[in-house]
């Protein structure tokens, strides 16, 4: 895949619940931000749009439909959706790029969770004659995956009551849109009941309301607009068995494998954005991607402080373009995932220009 | 640009209902006949492509998900896309485009739906509260649309009656097809019952279950299996919104442009002459002459001529047969459905389409659109890569 | 905005699943009160049965028998059941590795939250009227003393 | 329990129901509010070129992708832009068939919404043909679409094809 330049990116705050605001009026602004930061006007002034999201969340069929309202797209435009995090409508206008069909492209999600129950939402995801009947809700699976960590030794409860603190202590820092931010100490996190055990409540991200959008160009466009951006120099994503008792809990093997061909080891990683909705799977995810004590995790809080459903993937990728665009860091990596513990995993490397 | 070719294709048996298979074996099938039509296995594939529509069909939330194993996915790339009813051939370019880009050399893409798993009509009308429409189904929404045709057209009456029987006797000669038709006649169309006016009975497409998959290589692998590769000469989509104030609903400008940029890829300035036959989502049987003028086959007002004097019927000898394989109107899965359209221009152009073959077929046109007639997706295949 | 538009909606439908061969023995055995699962192409058994191999996604159709009985490999506690959870006061969720099997499956365990651990062994509590459901299992529950493979 | 293995199962039932909250968008909650006081109201972008209204908004003027942020009201008074005579039933709608399902656009709008229109020939509903709209008793109002019961013929000359979606507020009547 051609390097292909990020040049804006944009995201609404984490709400609980956005409330009287349908998919069109969560999308508009978040795009209109995310043009108006290089020039642009609508999707009339890229060649390319692609955006993701989940009819379940809202409970609507062809709820990305309504989308195309926010877009400007009379005259018609080039257009596609992925009913898959934004991450991969970003992986999808990176083909079109590099194909030569595009030089330009804005990339969207959004997800409104609040209407329905979503752990329980996504238990339907499952296989649907031996799961999905039983109603094992996300929560639940993702602790059958930590109980593993803990059993084998790999991690305790202060170390994911540690990825818990440090979340939230960094959106306070970082992250005006986060949902959850604030200064909580390891203890306190430990002093708190079990939920879902070995998980606690905050062991689990929140369930937010929200959009984030995307505009990404070749390096030559973008040197054209004149302003910073940061460049996706390798991107890969890889599918596991959908069988979690097939897999080895503890690690994430497609991961490793997409991060391998995304080439994370190539450099320093200064700052990684992980899509761990988890505290647990934060520690996996890092493993995974070989990253040590000198890579900043997390520096928005990530998805612990605010999971905009099939927009956090594509949200990990734009703030780490934001930190590489702001002149803080040269390099840093993105990571989004789907399905329950981590099935599927997409890993970005991004450079300066 | 690379090259990229269809090496593989494979469909299943179409019908009401697959009794006999779960989702995951239905569309392994699928995957399976693409895999063995191009003299492969799971371990040539490098990517996996899935598209379909609305998840309530089956009621399994982003079920690519739970299809991972039955389709070879563990340690590759999976994507799953949904443009609603264009799916099936967003889902092809989609694919492709992991060719054309260079970044894999062999990919595999599969559409399916499952549509016995509960009630389309169920699932489409789905009541949300607060919803300021009144909801009349698909008919209910393109019924006017064919009306405003015939009012601008002059097209006679039983122009849509005609589609309805040719698209049917085509079907007979495609033992995949859900409807088997081979004596319908005019009347019998004609006194199927009235559901949303002008679309008859015998007008609209059957609901089924089915999936369809195919194999894209690259130009170093695109000899490498028993079949001629199909050279893929062109690829475009385009969406416009469901509603705004002046849109041309008849004749859509996304329908317009996306085949004007795929015809500009392909050379092609004469469809009628330059394409030896085409593959229409044609899911009622008014939407023939209507995407005959928005396909440029025919001048605006013109589209029901060509229809009425048999030039897209392989039976009357038309020189541009539109749906050999019987089109959307004697299978319909959704999802698979404007695959399938893609799907089955290729066996047009590698030549082996059976009995529904056009003889000496090269080029052929694909298309699928969906929503309110706002999402296109098409390509142009032929014998020739350049 | 003076007011807010919300009201309860339920997005529902029964769905009739044709099973396919695989999935169909199993719950027919099920409905037996028996517990079959495929053996993979690497030798592994699979339960309940994977159609295709996760590997190499080669059909799978040798079935294999295995106990009702087994050890918890994971499990989780669930304090505040969902109202959609199978039992409405507190229970397990496990992965269950039963005799005879390579992969454990995903079920309820009904025990006490003391009695929790990994490695119990657990047996099948099957339902009074077994219909072909995956369901037919109510859960597991700790075997009782002595009963050990 | 029979020892008898019993006829093999080819299918399961699976009842998938999730319950969810939905709450109106703010296009849609102000155009039921309005629709709750017997009105019918538009929104257009003032800004936008094209000036156009929609009704029912659903939150952006689609051509541009930019919020509708101003209010236009229309009145009971609209144009067949096109229509369908339906010959299956709605689901809970007690409206028997055959009845004409019309695409109407409100004089002061740009773009025309489905709904039901009764009292009239179905043979002689043609398109460009005035209708107006005929409310439920005030007391059965709620923030809903069908408190228009539905749309009846006017006995006012033909909309010129070229006009649909063009006729101003002040209606048609008066031009002609």
């Amino acid at each position: 895949m051609k390097d292909i330049a990020v040049v804006s990116f944009a995201q609404s705050d984490c709400r609980r619940d956005a409330g009287a605001c349908n998919e069109v009026e969560l999308i508009m602004p978040v795009i209109e931000q995310a043009l108006q930061e290089v020039g642009l006007r609508n999707s009339q002034d890229v060649d390319f749009t692609c955006s993701g999201s989940c009819d379940y969340q809202q409970g609507a069929a062809f709820a990305f439909v309504m989308g195309v309202d926010a877009l400007g797209a009379v005259p018609p435009i080039k257009e596609s959706h992925v009913e898959m995090d934004a991450a991969w409508a970003l992986y999808e206008s990176m083909l079109k790029i590099t194909m030569g069909q595009a030089e330009s492209a804005l990339i969207y999600g959004f997800g409104k969770s609040s209407p329905g129950e979503l752990p329980t939402v996504l238990s339907q995801q499952l296989d649907p004659y031996y799961l999905a009947p039983l109603w094992v809700d996300s929560v639940s699976l993702a602790a059958l995956q930590a109980r593993v960590l803990l059993d084998r030794g790999i991690i305790s409860e202060q170390d994911m009551a540690a990825v818990v603190s440090r979340s939230r202590a960094n959106a306070k820092a970082n992250n005006p849109h986060a949902q959850l931010a604030g200064d909580v100490s390891v203890e306190e996190l430990l002093a708190e009941a079990e939920w879902v055990a070995p998980l606690r409540k905050h062991d689990c991200c929140p369930i937010s309301d929200g959009a984030s959008a995307m505009v990404i160009a070749t390096v030559e466009r973008a040197r054209s607009w004149g302003r910073p951006f940061a460049v996706i120099k390798g991107i890969d994503h890889r599918m596991e068995s959908h069988n979690i008792g097939a897999r080895d809990l503890a690690r994430s093997a497609s991961t490793e494998l997409a991060a391998e061909k995304a080439g994370v080891a190539n450099g320093a990683v200064e700052v990684a954005e992980l899509y761990a909705p988890f505290s647990h799977q934060e520690i996996i995810l890092s493993r995974a991607l070989g990253l040590d004590d000198s890579t900043e995790i997390n520096p928005s809080g990530g998805v612990l402080a605010g999971n905009l459903m099939m927009a956090s993937g594509l949200s990990r990728i734009g703030e780490v373009a934001r930190h590489i665009m702001n002149g803080d860091i040269r390099r840093g990596v993105a990571h989004a995932t789907s399905g329950p513990c981590l099935q599927h995993n997409l890993v970005a490397v991004l450079e300066a220009a | 640009m690379q090259y990229a070719a269809v090496t593989g294709i494979g469909q299943t048996q179409y019908k009401a209902r697959r009794g006999d298979v779960s989702i995951a074996g239905l569309v392994h099938e699928a995957a399976r006949n693409a895999l063995d039509d191009a003299g492969l296995d799971w371990n040539d594939i490098e990517a996996v492509i899935i598209g379909k529509a609305p998840d309530m069909f089956e009621g399994v939330i982003m079920p690519e998900i739970y299809l991972a194993d039955a389709l070879g996915c563990d340690g590759k790339p999976m994507l799953r896309v949904h443009t609603a009813g264009s799916v099936g051939g967003s889902t092809a370019l989609v694919a492709a485009s992991h060719v054309q880009s260079g970044a894999f050399r062999r990919v595999l893409t599969v559409t399916f739906e499952k549509q016995s798993e509960s009630n389309a009509m169920w699932a489409l009308s789905n009541p949300q509260p607060f919803s300021p429409h009144l909801n009349a189904g698909a008919g209910g929404y393109f019924a006017p649309i064919m009306r405003e045709y015939i009012r601008r057209s002059g097209a006679p009456r039983d122009t849509g009656i005609k589609v309805a029987v040719k698209d049917r006797l085509h079907g007979a000669r495609n033992p995949l097809n859900h409807l088997q038709m081979p004596d319908i006649s005019m009347q019998e169309v004609e006194d199927s019952p009235m559901l949303w006016d002008p679309i008859r009975f015998l007008e609209s497409c059957p609901s089924s279950d089915g999936a369809c998959a195919m194999v894209i290589a690259d130009e170093g692998l695109a000899n490498d299996g028993p079949r001629p590769p199909v050279w893929i000469r062109g690829g475009a989509m385009r969406s416009e919104p469901t509603m705004y104030a002046g849109r041309d609903e008849v004749n859509p400008q996304a329908g317009r442009d996306c085949v004007a940029d795929v015809y500009a890829q392909a050379g092609i300035d004469n469809p009628r002459k330059q394409l030896d036959c085409a593959e229409v989502y044609v899911p009622f049987s008014w939407y023939e002459p209507m995407w005959l003028e928005n396909l440029g086959f025919a001048e605006e007002g013109e589209g029901w001529r060509l229809t009425m004097e048999g030039a897209t019927s392989l039976d009357e000898g038309g020189d541009i047969p539109w749906n050999c394989s019987g089109g959307v109107l004697c299978s319909n899965p959704i999802g698979a459905s404007g695959m399938i359209r893609f799907a089955e221009a290729a066996r047009q152009v590698r030549g082996d389409a059976g009995e529904h073959q056009v003889d000496g077929a090269r080029t052929a046109l694909g298309h699928a659109y969906g929503g309110g007639a706002q999402f296109y997706a098409m390509w142009v295949v032929s014998t020739d890569k350049s | 905005m003076s007011e807010r538009l919300s009201q309860q909606f339920e997005l529902g439908y029964t769905y009739t699943r044709s099973t396919g061969p695989i999935v169909g023995r199993f719950l027919t055995e099920l409905r037996q009160r028996r517990i079959v699962g495929t053996r993979g192409d690497d030798g592994r058994v699979y339960v309940p049965p994977m159609e295709f191999d996760p590997v190499t996604a080669s059909a799978l159709d040798e079935f294999v028998e295995v106990a009702d009985c087994g050890e918890v490999v994971s499990w989780c506690w669930v304090s505040e059941p969902r109202d959609s959870h199978p039992f409405d006061t507190p229970f397990a969720w496990a992965l269950v590795k039963l005799d005879g099997a390579d992969v454990p499956m995903v079920h309820a365990v009904c025990a006490g939250r003391d009695e929790m651990r990994t490695g119990m062994r657990v047996q099948a509590c099957w339902a009074e009227e077994t219909r072909g459901y995956i369901t037919d299992i109510v859960c597991f529950e700790p075997e009782a003393q002595g009963k050990g493979p | 329990m029979s020892e008898d293995a019993g006829e093999h199962i080819t299918a399961i039932e699976t009842p998938v129901y999730l319950k969810y909250n939905f709450t109106a968008g703010q296009a849609t909650t102000r155009f039921l509010q309005q629709v709750r006081q017997g009105k019918l109201v538009g929104q257009r972008r003032p800004e936008c070129d094209c000036g156009n209204v929609y009704v029912p908004a659903r939150g952006s003027c689609a051509a541009c992708g930019l919020p509708t942020t101003e209010e236009v009201e229309l009145g009971d008074k609209a144009t067949v832009q096109s229509f369908t005579i339906v010959w299956i039933p709605i689901p809970n709608n007690p409206i028997q068939p055959p009845y004409i399902v019309a695409n109407l656009v409100p004089d002061g709008a740009n773009i025309s919404f489905i709904h039901l229109m009764s009292e009239c020939d179905n043979d002689s509903v043609h398109i460009g043909q005035r209708v107006e709209a005929v409310w439920k008793p005030e007391e059965e109002w709620d923030y809903a679409m069908d408190n228009i019961r539905y749309f009846r013929p006017l006995d006012e000359p033909d909309v010129p094809i070229e006009m649909i979606g063009k006729v101003p507020l002040a209606g048609w009547e008066g031009e002609a």
